[in-house]
This record gives C-alpha cells, structure tokens and sequence, in this order.
C-alpha cells in the first residue's frame, strides 16, 4: 500500500467515526481529521458543524480559540482530535517534550489546549500515524493531558480511540487501557505488538480494519478533495496530487 | 495616532509585558522586526494562547526574557530552531500554560478580576510546574469539586496587524474578535494595518461589530504587508518559500545571525 | 429552522428559565404577544441585565413565576404597573441582581464553570437578599481581600430580534455582541428576524464579525416589525403613543385585560 | 429662573466637571449628564470619549453593557452619574424602592450597575433634580450602592459629589459625608437646610453656583442641541423647544 493510499483509507476511516456527531472541531496543522470531518459533512449530512481552526472558511467562530473553549464547554463539540509526541497506555499525551521538564530533549511546540479539551469533549480521537515504540510508550516523560481522572474530577469528556497508520484501538475508560480493535492492511499483530511501548488488551483474531467503501472513496477523490485542497493546500498535493495554486 | 512603524516600537520599552496573538490573528511582523533593529531587551512575551515565528525571532534575536504561553509553533516548518536553542542554554524563563488558561488570564484582566477558574488542568504535569495556578473547592457545589483558578495576566502591550483603521484610532479586526478581548485585558495596544481610510468605522453600521475603539488603542501604523512572511486572514497567503530558508538557516547561530542581517537589519521600514 | 411565530415559541414550555435582552439589544416583541397567546406558565425571566415592557406584559398576564435581573424599567414610562402590583400581590418571586453580576453568571454558564468572581456589590443590600451570593477570599492575595462570587446563570432559552438571519440558521446580530454571550450561555436561542436573506452571512467577511452561528440556534421565524413596539436599534423608533396608551391602561387590572384582548389576543401574528 | 434655564445651567455646571476626564460613560436615561458630556467633548475637547448607553450614534461599545462594566473595571472609565429614589449623608443610594425589601412601596426598578459602577469609577457625580426630605434621607431604606467601604474591600471609585436642582455637595470621603460647595441661584442656605433630610457640613457664606459662561451656554444652544437631539429628542424637545420630528 502506498503512503497515500494509507492516507486516504485513515481518512475513511475517521469519517465513519464521525458519523454520530453533530459539531467536530479540527486542529490547524491536522489535515487528514480535517479531511474526514469534511467528508463526512458531505457523505452523511452529519457532523452538520465541522470547524477547521485557523481556516477563514470551515470556521465559524468570531472569537478565536476562545470560542472554542467556551463551546467545549457548553457541550458544543462533539469530537475532536489529539496527538501527541508521546502517548502511552493509560491514554496520557505528552506535547511538551521528551525527557524531564524544562529540560526537555527534544521540547516540543507546548501543551496547546489538551489539557482542557481531554477534559471535555466526549470523542477524542487521538491521532498519530506513527506507529513505534518510541511514541507508543509506557508512561508518557510528561503528562501534558490524562487519559482518565478520579471520579471526583468534573470531565464530561475523554479519549475514544487511538488511530494510527496500523491500527485502531478503542480505549476502556472503566479499564484504564487500550483494546486492538483492528488492524490495518499493511500491518498484523505481529507488527503490532513489535512496535508498541505499552500493553493494551487484544485477540489473536483481531480483525483487519474495513476496507473503504468504494463510494466514500471516489465522493473524497472527486468532491471533497476541492473543500481539503482550500484549508490543507500542501497536504492535498502531496496525497491527491493537485497543484493547488493551478487549479 | 497613525505614526510610523519606529515610533510605534518606540512604545515598547525593555521589559515590558507584550501580548502577542496566535498567528490566524493577524501578526505584526514588521513591527516586530522594527523591535529587534531598536534592540528591545527583556521583554515578557504572552503568546495568546499560542505564538509562532514572531516568538521565535526575538527569542533568538535575544529581546526576550520570558515566555508565556502554551505552545511555540512554526506548524509545518517545526521545530522552532532559536526558541529550542534558549531552552536548551537555558537563555529563556518559561511559563507553560494550556491555550484557555492564556484566555483565562486575560479575561480576568479585562474584567478586573483577579483570577478566573478553570475546568481541565487537574492531572496535568503543568499545572505543578506553573508558578500561580491554585486549586481551589467549588464553593457552590455540595460534594468535593475541585477547580483550578487562573490568575489575571495584565500585559502593558498588545500587539498585532489588522486590515484596516480610521483616522479616529478605530482599529477593523473583523471576526477576529479574539483581538478585542487582548486588547480590553492590556494596558494600551499598538497596532499596524494593511490600509488607512477616511471614514469612521464605527458609524457604519456593517462595519461596527467588527471594530476596536480608539479607547483601547495607543498607536497605529500604517504598514502594508506588515505580517509577511506569515500568512494573513485578510490579505496574503504565506510565504512558504522564506519560511522554508528561515528553517534551514535557522538551524545555526551563525545561519541566523545572516538571517537577521539580510531580513531584519538591512531591511527598510515600509 | 425557518419556522412560524406560533412554532417558534412553540418551543418555550411551562417553567422554562427564559433570558432577554435589555431593551436596546432588540426584543421580540411579537414572539412575547404569541407566548401570552399559547397561555406558557412559570417562566423564570432572566433580564439580562435588565428587562422592560416585555416581562411586565408577561408578568401581567400571569406567565411568569420568577423574576431575575438588576431593574424593570419602562424607561419614561415608568413605573411599570404590573410588575409593581404582582410585586405588592406576590405572585412572582424576585431574584435582584445588579447589571454585572447577571453578566458574570451568564458567562459562567457560557464557559461552563460554576461560578464568577465579581468587584463591587458588597455592602449593597442585594447582597444578603440573593439566594445563592457567596464572599469569598481572593486566594492571590496576601492581605485580606474578601470578593463576591456570582453562580452560572444557565436559561434554557434565549429569545431576542435581530435585523437578519439567513437560510443555513446564522443570525447577524451586528454591534450587538452581548446577544452572542447570551445564545452561548443558553441550552438553545430563538430568534425573529426583520428579514431572511439567501447570501451565507459567514462567508462574507465584512458581515461576519455580527454573525451568530446556526450551532447555537434553535428556530428563526420571520417577523418584520417583531419589536413593536419599542425601539429597535437597526429599525424602527418606539411608537411612543402606543406606550403612552399602555401606560394608561395598565394602571387598573381591568384595563390591562381591555389591553392584552386588543393588542394581544385579538392581534393576528405577523 | 425658568425650568428649562435650570437645566441648562446644570448641563454646564456638570460639563464643567468633566474637563478633566478622557472617557465619561452616560445611562440611557439621563439627559442631563448625557448633554453635558457632549457640552464638554464639544466645548474643551476632553473627554476626548463619550459613551452614552443605548444610543447607536455616541456608543462605541459592541459588547452592551458588558463592555461598560469590563472597561469601568479596566479604568478606563472617568465619570459616571448615578441617582436614586434616596440618598443618604453618606452617599448610600437607592434604587429599589421605599419601605423594607422585597414589599417595598413603591418598589423602583431596581439596583441597575450602581452596586458595582460605584465601586470601579472614580468619579461617579450623583445627579437628581429634586432636591426634598423625601430624596434626601438621614439612612436610605435600601442601600442598592454604598457611599463607601471599609480598607480591605477593593474600590477604586466613588462618589465625587451630590447635584441637585438647589445646590451642589463635595463628598469628603474621609469624613464620610457631604460639604454643601455651592446653592444655586434659585435657592438659598435657609431653603437647603429645609430641604435636606441628612446632616451636611456647610459654611454660613457657601457662596453661589457660578453663572454658566456665556459661550459655553452659546455653544450648548447652537452646536451641541443637535447632537442632544439625536440621543434624547423628548427632552430636547422640552428644553430647548426642538420638535425632534420636524427638524
């Protein structure tokens, strides 16, 4: 499978996920989230509200990223997306750097707001496509956000999955750790249990992930790749191969 | 009130508390650059909530002393080479927050508030890093429900590029209110815009919602093109090819110290 | 979402918690008069931060069992008759507030925290009169510095007029940025509209800063005039005759019915 | 001297109060202080701003009233004026109604922003015409604002002074009470002390309210009657016999 084919199948992929959701806010530097909450607005008429931060289109806000904080809070937003240099088993996410804080080696851009959006959005879909040890780890250097927090702690939201570029895993809130849900095409569980740093639960008949649907496939190559192409120029010619600044 | 690019800067001593915005908001990069030619020093930077190249540029050109926000990012061309640099010499204090923390701290500002609470945090390595953050319990709930509370953050600067101002001191910031709130929670607020008209903004009634009062505003400068290379809501796109140069000279301190000569030093105030 | 008058109020049941604007933010004035019509009992009124002919009509016609804001004024008008005697009678409950504090509770609602911290108020007599009013110890201080803390204020709805609205559910509220805080701060909004326009008001840019996204909109109708007849800031001026008219009448219970039978029952909605 | 003479001369005795002010804020409701601000803006050019609430034209805010508190709040507010159905000797109002909480009678609108503007701008001049026993109480059965605070509550305003259709009081903040500064010409020391239901501190030769200054009452008439007009039409109507509609 080549990189872009793998790009468009997450895409899919993620779209599906979405299915259910009425608004989905989506990170400046996150084309494939972003793609796929576009797709599905167009495939399934649901998100309704898709926001891409930092895009003047696909963006409704009038008040920054306040807006989006405050409407994370209102009950607003349905999913979103998170990464992370460092994820590890428990669903915590490091953005801050490896190593011990503020001597991080390398330091990363910051926290941005995952410490807060974890805490309230119900779907965080946690997205990385790589795929390694050395970001799947056991415990995460820094804890820039947790995956779960006592009962005490006001948090209507949390981590839903994990997606990368070869598998998605569903992550149990009551068991505080991670289920193999399905495996991609180019990968198995051999692989999979090579290159992740922390345990998580898993079947020796773990299933493969679907394949897309052919018709979400050719609405994402043919109708959506315009609406990606304004908000992710590079990304859309670097996976659908369209110079965005000829067409 | 509409004054050149250097006497703007002139406003913002050493040490001053400058809040900056995120880059979708409108970046004065021209203005920024006239602040390393002046030789700025010690400057308390607040990235709101996020800062980019802005940041990165005075932290390398050693204008700053502190650095406020919840993330430095270049997006595509990271990692930020100076801003990785002054961690690692340690040239640089740092006080990591989360993205509605910055708006959190700002907000209290602007309401003359001292401190706003928060959900979130708990759990997070940063909040025992932060040198202000409390927890505190929900004084309006029965069961334990703690909370984390936000100190104001009182900067004397705001600074960003706009599309357009009056000769009045109205400032048009369009639907990037979020300026408003950075503007109401600072001490005074410098502006550069793309263009200068005639008519007061406030009287057209389309126009109104969008616009930032004289009040709040201390000095305009009239500066087309002022947040090149970055991209601007309302104007250009990015320029993707200097921003790709930065990186790869970037990397070095020499590679950055001719970097500053070509684009900053020799450079002429538009 | 481009409903009728009579469905959307339709939508504002018995015992909802209803917030208005004061009344230089645009009031709904038709929507009120087809409330009264559908009979709705034991609103909780949030006049945000005051009210005005709006809730004294619907005090007077019996639909409201709570009253929360910091005035009801008629303006020249005053006293307002209704108000005074359902006061007198006791047949509503009063929640004082003053203009900030009911401020500072919607926004505790919109950005979904529980409380707000405030200046001022202490030592006023709405302090020890408020049902939920707590002083506390501002925790960054090292002297003794007691603050008020506000609860969130969260209405179910929010009902107001506006001058447009398009056919994808945004509403341009222009330079009436307070009617954004209150939609947030709401479960859902209900709008009337002088005029519906076919144009997206997001995507053009000297509009957006006034618009009001369809996320947080439950139902537009369309309702030329809608305000009538108060003052409307993007229309018409008040029709001081008939408040003139209004005062008169209301003065005794038997003209307030004589009132409400012509201008409210007998009236055909718009 | 004629009614409508008495409230020109207050709108350039109160304009003369606001020279040294940058930002005065008016309510919606008062002409009187809403003229003399722009009496003042037109005539000594500060305060440079004038916002008066609820009017479009002379409004800056986009925010409402909020923007009003947050800007009191920021200090960027110099002036206000606030009234009452009493006011006490140490300058406690009360808007909310005559007789014991909640049965007042008669019960007024209700406290407004003065429970917190009172607070926040420094100097709040306290206006009502009527100058009465019945206005002007020993102790006000509500305090909806107090005249002052104790040293440990934040406050960065309050009252500058007290004026009235017969006179104008200082407030001396430390000694908790009114000076009588100056009786308008319409009255006398004998009518204020016969008028007045609380204790002031006063001097047997309190000399007269100085006369307006002929321009200044000139320019009120000329230039500023328009700009009066498009924000209180009625009472420009009343005071300076402008038919609001005709013109």
């Amino acid at each position: 499978m080549t990189e872009t084919t793998l790009k468009k199948e997450l895409i899919c992929f993620i779209a599906n996920l979405l299915k259910d959701c009425n608004h989905v806010a989506v990170g400046a530097s996150s084309p494939i989230p972003g793609a796929a909450a576009l797709l599905a607005r167009e495939a399934f008429g649901s998100p309704r509200h898709v926001n891409i931060l930092g895009s003047v289109k696909n963006n409704f806000f009038t008040n920054g990223s306040q807006e989006l904080f405050d409407c994370a809070a209102q009950g607003r937003i349905d999913a979103f997306f998170l990464g992370g240099g460092q994820i590890d088993g428990q669903a915590n996410i490091n953005l801050m750097g490896r190593g011990a804080y503020p001597d991080n080696t390398p330091r990363w851009p910051g926290t941005f707001g995952s410490a807060y959006l974890y805490f309230l959005i119900p779907k965080v879909i946690l997205f990385r496509e790589e795929h390694s040890r050395r970001v799947l780890v056991d415990r995460v250097d820094f804890i820039s956000a947790p995956g779960v927090s006592d009962e005490n702690i006001y948090r209507t939201g949390g981590p839903y999955g994990l997606l990368t570029n070869k598998a998605f895993f569903r992550f149990q809130k009551e068991k505080r750790n991670f289920l193999l849900e399905s495996i991609h095409s180019n990968s198995s569980l051999e692989d999979i249990l090579d290159n992740t740093g922390f345990e998580f639960e898993y079947s020796q008949n773990t299933p493969l992930t679907a394949a897309p649907n052919p018709q979400l496939l050719e609405l994402l190559e043919t109708h959506v790749v315009d609406k990606v192409k304004d908000v992710y120029p590079h990304f859309a010619q670097e996976t659908f191969g369209i110079d965005a600044a000829c067409s | 009130m509409n004054i050149s690019i250097e006497e703007l800067v002139k406003m913002i001593g050493d040490g001053a508390k400058l809040a900056v915005p995120a880059d979708y908001s409108g970046i004065a990069m021209e203005a920024t650059r006239a602040l390393i030619r002046k030789g700025v020093k010690d400057l308390h930077i607040v990235g709101v909530p996020t800062s980019g190249l802005q940041s990165e540029l005075l932290i390398g050109a050693g204008c700053v002393s502190t650095f406020e926000s919840s993330a430095l990012t270049l997006g595509e061309y990271n990692p930020a080479p100076r801003f990785s640099h002054a961690i690692k010499e340690k040239t640089i204090r740092l006080i990591d927050a989360t993205r509605p923390a910055i708006h959190a701290g700002l907000q209290a500002s602007q309401k003359g508030i001292p401190f706003m609470p928060l959900r979130g945090i708990i759990g997070s390595d940063i909040l025992q890093h932060h040198p202000e953050w409390q927890i505190m319990d929900n004084p309006f709930s029965e069961d334990k429900d703690p909370i984390v509370v936000i100190p104001a953050i009182k900067p004397d600067i705001a600074l960003f590029h706009a599309p357009l101002a009056d000769r009045d001191g109205n400032v048009w910031i369009g639907r990037r209110r979020e300026l408003m709130h950075l503007a109401q929670a600072s001490k005074t607020t410098l502006v550069t815009v793309e263009k200068m008209v005639d008519t007061n903004l406030l009287e057209d009634e389309t126009m109104a919602a969008g616009v930032l009062s004289s009040l709040y505003v201390g000095g305009i400068a009239h500066c087309p093109k002022g947040s090149w290379p970055l991209d601007f809501w309302y104007g250009d796109k990015e320029d993707g090819d200097h921003l790709r140069e930065y990186k790869e000279k970037a990397r070095t301190e020499e590679g950055f110290d001719e970097y500053l000569q070509e684009f900053v030093y020799e450079s002429a105030s538009s």
